[in-house]
């Protein structure tokens, strides 16, 4: 065996070996379970790296590395292709940072072993849903995802938690329904389904099938946009920000839910390719998604709840990346793969600021920050620079994927409403974001804050504090080496270039 | 010796648990255990052999007393046979090593192990038989052990599911008969293969079709002739109800799938392939909104056994047409049937731990189970993700190619009902997986009632076969050829 | 061979079957009665034999087809096995509920029940 | 004594009766339809006779051609003794006989009928070679022997163990496995007699048979009748 099918072997292997041991080890043995979760997570990162590195060389070049095993006629298929190894990356990698931010925030937590256990099961599905080959692959994985999310959603076993998972459910399954029959139909009119840049399907389909390819096009992309939240279908997300900080900053931000843009970007641009503008689809995709940025953006502003205000900000945020798969142009693609992993490193800092500031001062509202900057200075200083961010303050990481995404809307000739909808949005996140840096930083704080952090202790447990940083480190060396050759900016581009030869 | 063994194969297969069950009840209590797991551990090389042996030749056939058919028994031995065989096997295996802690009780349960051995080599018997008659008696066979096997723990509620089940079984068997009585008057054979050739849709022929369809649909508990089953099915003794869901009811279905796939198509009854796939979608509706109004967790499981043999039925339908979608159908179904019995085993494995724990299997009162006892609540739930027909597990792949096959004919109402059945799944699973993840004591006075921990080899046979159902779904390559190996014409189409 | 009414020995055999059969059918559905029931299960399955019989006579020539009678004579054992199975499990049921009946509890609540 | 109604309501009967009038009127139709040229498999039945090593078609069919069915429908049997016996498990002393007193006249007469009952099994057993007849025949006099001795009031010999009324309960169905097994050494098929040896074989099968199935017969009725003073007790009971 090469090593870049070891390699991709055991990024997705792993994290499943993980779980099993996490499982088998139990809920007494921390320390056991711990240092084994850690040990695979790192596996798993040095792993995907490993993947991206074999893209790397072969970019441009031969075939992608790839192995797969055969069922009914399609099989399952692993491949370590550009696309694929950019959301690869961010969630392998993010997996090791988050895994000692949770082994920090679970510690008084109780059924720690079903939590770590699902929670590797739901990292491995976000990475073979990354290095699926094929759409029968893909979409295993993704309903994987789908079901070892619940019991995170619903740890606490609370009726709130349960209601959450309830919720959750009451999208993702019928959603995972639309999406078989839509896989299945596809690869019963198209043959096995594989994925390819510039699309993989025959362009003679457009033309005998059209009814049918549009029928499927509108059952892939509810099965998926329930998971990116497009609107209307993105009212689990905020419901189930009752899970616990981890769950809300690895999967609500980054694993489950890029899973769903993701895998638009996949059938959009690697699936349907050339028919999607033929068939006129993907102007509808755009507007919608146009429609959940500003949705999304002007729900976030009510929310005095922390968390939910995040949430709508990642309902808004996740749609710049289908806005930007849907407008098509090579540059606009580019914004939107870039945003996939600028946005990840941005908002998994926010997240893990919510749960730290939750564990550490019981604040769970907008409202009860006041002054909380005196406090937690090193946490809300993370915190400040993912949302300066998010706004599209150059040079922090966010700024780089807005300016493809309009660059790219000019090249589409869509340009007016684009600009129009991104302006609009980046005032909306500034509005809801510098409320709250403005409580934290500048209202005066309650008097046992005044002090700042109780002397003798950092702000906080550091298994969260320095996993915070690193984020917003990683977020901020992503915008500012945007330029650099192994940038995910400029990869993004180069990936753009090769999904639409046409 | 090995090429004795290969000669005799479909013939060692039966012979291996029919020896062992009157052995197990001669030799009594404390050798009846041992008997039963020497015998299961026998017959996994021996199933797994007669498969290889089906794959390399294309199908085996054994002429018991040198006669060959039609004037002797032959035992046959397709694909279809050899797939069910090996299900037969594996949560034969499972259900044996389960039971062996289970039946704690050695005085008081002694008649299990003969009557278990028994109802496992009739399962062979009747997966290997090339003979209506023939048949006809292993159905009996398998029918008065389920019986007995129901009334076993002797509580009124048993026997009395027990009785109800053995006069449905009896009045079943009698239609049979009669329909294999008038076969031999239209056809003159009872043998399959003779019959196969002579077989022609007359008067005759039609009604012993029909009235054999009519015996086999009520031991196989199709809508609306189900009504033995909840009561029969939850009141056994849990490794029983495990054998009777996940193996006892696909017993008539396979001479069900013998008859109007194999000896004639659909198409010999006008209608028929239509009526069962209508009563099979009732079947899996009503089923499933049944299991989601119960109150006791193995009424819940076994009115999901009565959705479940729904989707078996939509078989018929879908591969009428023939061609590539009676291809896929084909496997999808067969592979519905494997898949279901080693999960549902594995559900009604669980529903069992739960019982001899807490004294009681009311849904309300399992709050928290996942904390107390995590294996038996994992099992539940990856068994409940083959129910839903989620991947990665062996429904997902049953499924994926009924749907498959019903856009394939164009007959996408049978599509439709697939995905609602998957839907309303997992509105009964989610609703007991829930009250798993949630608080312990919803209901006060049971939840601190714990009898402490069941031997951990009837939670760790339960996982596996959970785990195994699993497995179908991602390694079900080697099973999916081997439901096509010398399949029917109807169904041997361009398959996958 | 013998006709009566037009009929051959086989038609009446076999119409004689018929009827027994669904005589045992309408039994088991009307009586309430586990011992009923069985009963009604054993005439209808000796209209299934009588048929077989039947079958077994249109062989030409004075001797009968030995196939059904050999099907007539498992069936019989079968029978036998299940009749006997059967009536001890309703007499089980007797023992545990008092009533030999499918629905004891049906028969309590509508007061159906005279003790006499 | 409970009485129960004897019938269901008026409704359920008035539709039974249709559905079964209904029913049979089809069934009837299609029983008139049958061919009647067809021979079946009698003239096959008949070609190979000479080899069976029986005279009698019927058993020929049954323990030759069809032994394989033979065979399972003994396990039947057998299975359905285990079933009647774990029903009793709870409740033991059911073996005891179920008269308590032996009725002199009764008894008298039952020791002078069950030897001549033993006689009249052994030769049914016989003629089933070239005759109505047969293990099962002979059986079920042996059967009926011990239930007329169990009802005058004689119980259970002491040295007839348990184990011992398993082994006889078992031992036909055994011993006739064994033989099928047996002739698989000779190098043929499960259960095809070598030749020349298959009229001793079929004879020694049938023999160990008929005694099986007589004690099976008798254990059946032991097994599941109450004895007289449980049944005066439940009758008590429920007066």
């Amino acid at each position: 065996m090469s090593w870049e099918l070891t390699a991709l072997l055991v990024a997705v292997g792993t994290p499943f070996a993980v779980a099993a041991a996490v499982f088998a080890i139990g809920e007494r043995r921390h320390t056991l379970r711990g240092a084994t979760n850690l040990a695979g997570a790192a596996l798993t990162a040095g792993a995907v790296v490993a993947c991206a590195v074999s893209a790397w060389q072969r970019f441009g070049g031969g075939p992608f590395a790839e192995g797969s095993i055969a069922l009914l006629d399609i099989g399952f298929g692993l491949r370590a292709d550009p696309l694929g190894v950019v959301f690869a990356v961010v969630a392998g990698v993010l997996w090791l940072v988050t895994t000692v931010y949770a082994i920090g925030y679970m510690s008084h937590a109780s059924d720690r072993a079903r939590f770590f256990g699902f929670f590797s099961i739901c990292v491995g599905s976000a990475i073979g849903i990354a290095l699926s080959a094929n759409l029968l692959t893909f979409f295993v994985f993704y309903e994987t995802l789908t079901l070892a999310t619940y019991p995170l959603v619903a740890h606490s076993g609370t009726p709130a938690a349960l209601r959450g998972g309830r919720t959750y459910l009451t999208y993702a399954l019928p959603a995972g329904a639309a999406l078989a029959v839509g896989v299945i139909w596809l690869n019963l009119i198209a043959g096995p389904v594989e994925f390819a840049a510039g699309g993989s399907l025959d362009p003679a389909l457009a033309s005998t099938h059209p009814g049918s390819l549009i029928v499927i096009f509108a059952l892939l992309m509810f099965g998926l946009g329930v998971k990116a939240a497009l609107f209307p279908v993105h009212g689990w997300l905020p419901a189930a920000m009752v899970a616990p900080a981890p769950v809300s900053s690895l999967l609500h931000a980054v694993a489950v839910v890029k899973a769903g843009v993701f895998g638009i970007a996949r059938v959009v641009l690697e699936v349907y390719g050339p028919i999607a503008h033929e068939l006129d689809l993907t102007p509808y995709l755009a507007a919608l998604a146009g429609f959940t940025i500003i949705y999304g953006s002007v729900r976030a502003l009510a929310q005095d709840d922390f968390k939910k205000r995040l949430a709508f900000s990642t309902i808004a945020q996740l749609s710049y990346i289908t806005l930007g798969v849907a407008l098509a142009s090579p540059i606009a693609i580019a914004g939107g793969i870039a945003h996939l992993a600028h946005h990840a490193a941005m908002k998994i800092t926010m997240f893990f600021t919510a749960g730290a500031v939750a564990e550490e001062v019981k604040a769970y509202r907008v409202s009860e920050f006041d002054g909380l900057g005196r406090r937690m200075p090193l946490t809300m200083g993370a915190f400040s620079l993912a949302a300066l961010g998010i706004v599209g303050v150059p040079p922090i990481a966010g700024f780089a994927s807005k300016w493809f995404l309009g660059i790219g809307a000019l090249d589409a000739g869509e340009g007016a409403w684009v600009i129009a909808v991104l302006g609009v949005s980046s005032v909306l996140n500034a509005a809801y974001f510098f409320p709250i840096m403005h409580r934290a930083w500048f209202r005066a704080p309650k008097a046992e804050w005044a002090a700042g952090p109780p002397p003798g202790s950092a702000e906080g447990d550091l298994r969260m504090v320095v996993p915070i940083l690193v984020t917003a480190l990683i977020g901020l060396v992503l915008g500012i080496a945007a330029g650099a050759d192994v940038s995910p900016a400029s990869w993004a581009l180069r990936i753009g270039m090769t999904e639409v030869p046409w | 010796m090995a090429e004795w063994v290969t000669t005799h194969l479909p013939a060692l297969v039966i012979l291996v648990p029919l020896t062992a069950a009157p052995l197990a009840f001669l030799l009594g209590g404390t050798l009846a255990r041992p008997i039963a797991l020497l015998s299961a551990l026998l017959s996994q090389p021996l199933a797994l052999a007669l498969a290889f042996t089906v794959s390399a030749e294309g199908g085996v056939r054994y002429e018991i007393g040198g006669w060959g058919g039609p004037l002797g028994i032959d035992l046959v031995a397709d694909g279809l046979a050899a797939t069910l065989i090996l299900v037969a096997t594996v949560v034969g295996l499972g259900v044996t090593v389960y039971a062996w802690g289970y039946f704690a009780d050695r005085e008081r349960y002694r008649y299990f192990w003969p009557l278990w051995l028994f109802l496992w080599a009739s399962l062979y018997a009747l997966f290997l038989s090339g003979d209506l008659f023939n048949l006809y008696v292993c159905l009996e066979l398998v029918s008065m052990a389920a019986v007995a096997l129901v009334g076993l723990s002797l509580r009124r509620d048993a026997l009395l599911a027990a009785m109800r089940y053995m006069l449905a079984a009896i009045l079943g068997s009698l239609f049979y008969l009669l329909g294999v009585a008038l076969v031999y008057a239209a056809f003159g054979s009872i043998d399959i293969a003779t019959v196969r050739e002579a077989v022609r849709a007359d008067v005759t022929g039609q009604a012993a079709f029909a009235l054999m369809t009519v015996g086999l649909m009520l031991k196989t508990a199709l809508f609306p002739l189900h009504f033995w089953l909840p009561p029969a099915h939850s009141n056994a003794p849990s490794p029983v109800s495990a054998v009777l869901s996940a193996l006892v009811v696909k017993g008539s279905f396979y001479i069900l799938v013998r008859m109007w796939v194999d000896v004639a198509d659909p198409s010999f009854v006008p209608g028929s392939a239509a009526l069962l796939g209508v009563l099979g979608a009732s079947a899996i509706v009503w089923g499933s909104v049944q299991a989601m109004r119960q109150e006791r967790l193995k009424m819940l499981v076994a009115y999901s056994t009565v959705a479940q043999i729904g989707y078996l039925f939509l078989l018929f339908p879908l591969v009428a047409g023939g061609g590539a979608a009676a291809a896929d159908a084909w496997v999808g179904g067969m592979f519905h049937a494997a898949s279901h019995a080693l999960a549902k085993a594995a559900m009604f494995l669980a529903a069992g731990t739960v019982l001899a724990r807490f004294g009681h299997d009311r849904i309300a009162g399992l709050g928290g189970l996942s904390r107390r006892a995590p294996v038996t609540a994992m099992a539940f739930a990856l068994a409940g993700v083959t129910m839903m027909g989620l991947p990665p597990s062996g429904g997902f792949v049953a499924k994926w190619q009924m749907i498959r096959a019903a856009l394939e004919s164009g007959a996408w109402w049978w599509a439709v009902v697939v995905v609602a059945g998957g839907l309303l799944a997992a509105v009964y699973i989610f609703r007991v997986v829930a009250l798993f993840l949630g608080r312990e004591g919803a209901e006060g006075e049971d939840a601190d009632v714990d009898a402490g921990r069941s031997p951990a080899t009837m939670e760790w046979a339960t996982l596996a076969l959970a785990l195994a159902a699993l497995a179908l779904g991602v390694l079900g390559q080697p099973l999916v050829e081997l439901i096509g190996v010398g399949a029917p014409a109807l169904v041997a189409g361009v398959g996958p | 061979m013998t006709t009566f009414a037009g009929l051959s020995q086989t038609d009446l055999y076999a119409l004689a079957g018929a009827a027994l059969f669904v005589i045992g059918l309408y039994g088991l559905i009307t009586r309430p009665h586990l011992l009923h029931k069985v009963l009604a299960l054993n005439i209808s399955s000796g209209g299934v034999f009588l048929v077989l019989v039947g079958i077994a006579r249109r062989v030409p020539g004075p001797v009968p087809d030995p196939l059904p009678h050999a099907m007539v004579l498992t069936g019989i054992v079968v029978t036998v096995s299940s009749t006997a199975f059967a009536l001890a499990l309703a007499k089980s049921i007797y023992t545990e509920t008092g009533h030999a009946v499918l629905e004891p509890d049906d028969l309590e609540e509508t007061g159906e029940v005279s003790r006499g | 004594m409970p009485r129960v109604t004897p019938m269901s309501p008026a409704p359920v009967r008035i539709a039974a009766a249709a559905i079964c009038g209904g029913f049979g009127v089809l069934l009837a139709r299609a029983l008139l339809a049958l061919p009647e040229d067809e021979a079946g498999l009698a003239p096959l039945i008949e070609t190979n006779l000479e080899a069976s090593g029986v005279k009698h078609p019927i058993t020929a069919v049954l323990l030759n051609f069809r032994g394989y069915d033979t065979m399972l429908e003994i396990a039947v049997l057998v299975l359905a003794t285990i079933g009647v016996l774990s029903l009793t498990v709870a409740r033991p002393g059911t073996w005891a006989p179920v008269a308590e007193q032996a009725d002199p006249v009764l008894s008298a007469l039952a020791r002078f009928l069950a030897p001549i009952m033993l006689v009249v099994a052994g030769y049914l057993l016989w003629a089933g070679e070239h005759a109505p007849g047969g293990a099962f025949q002979a059986g079920s006099v042996i059967g009926a022997a011990g239930v007329l001795l169990s009802l005058s009031g004689y119980a259970r010999p002491v040295w007839v163990t348990r184990f011992a009324l398993r082994a006889v309960i078992a031992g036909g169905f055994v011993a006739f496995l064994g033989v099928a097994i047996g002739v698989m050494s000779a190098g043929g098929a499960l259960l095809e007699y070598p030749a020349g040896s298959a009229k001793t074989l079929i004879v020694l099968v049938e023999t160990l048979l008929t005694i099986s199935i007589g004690a099976i017969l008798v254990s059946l009725f032991i097994a599941s009748a109450s004895p007289a003073e449980e049944l005066r007790r439940r009758m008590e009971e429920n007066r």
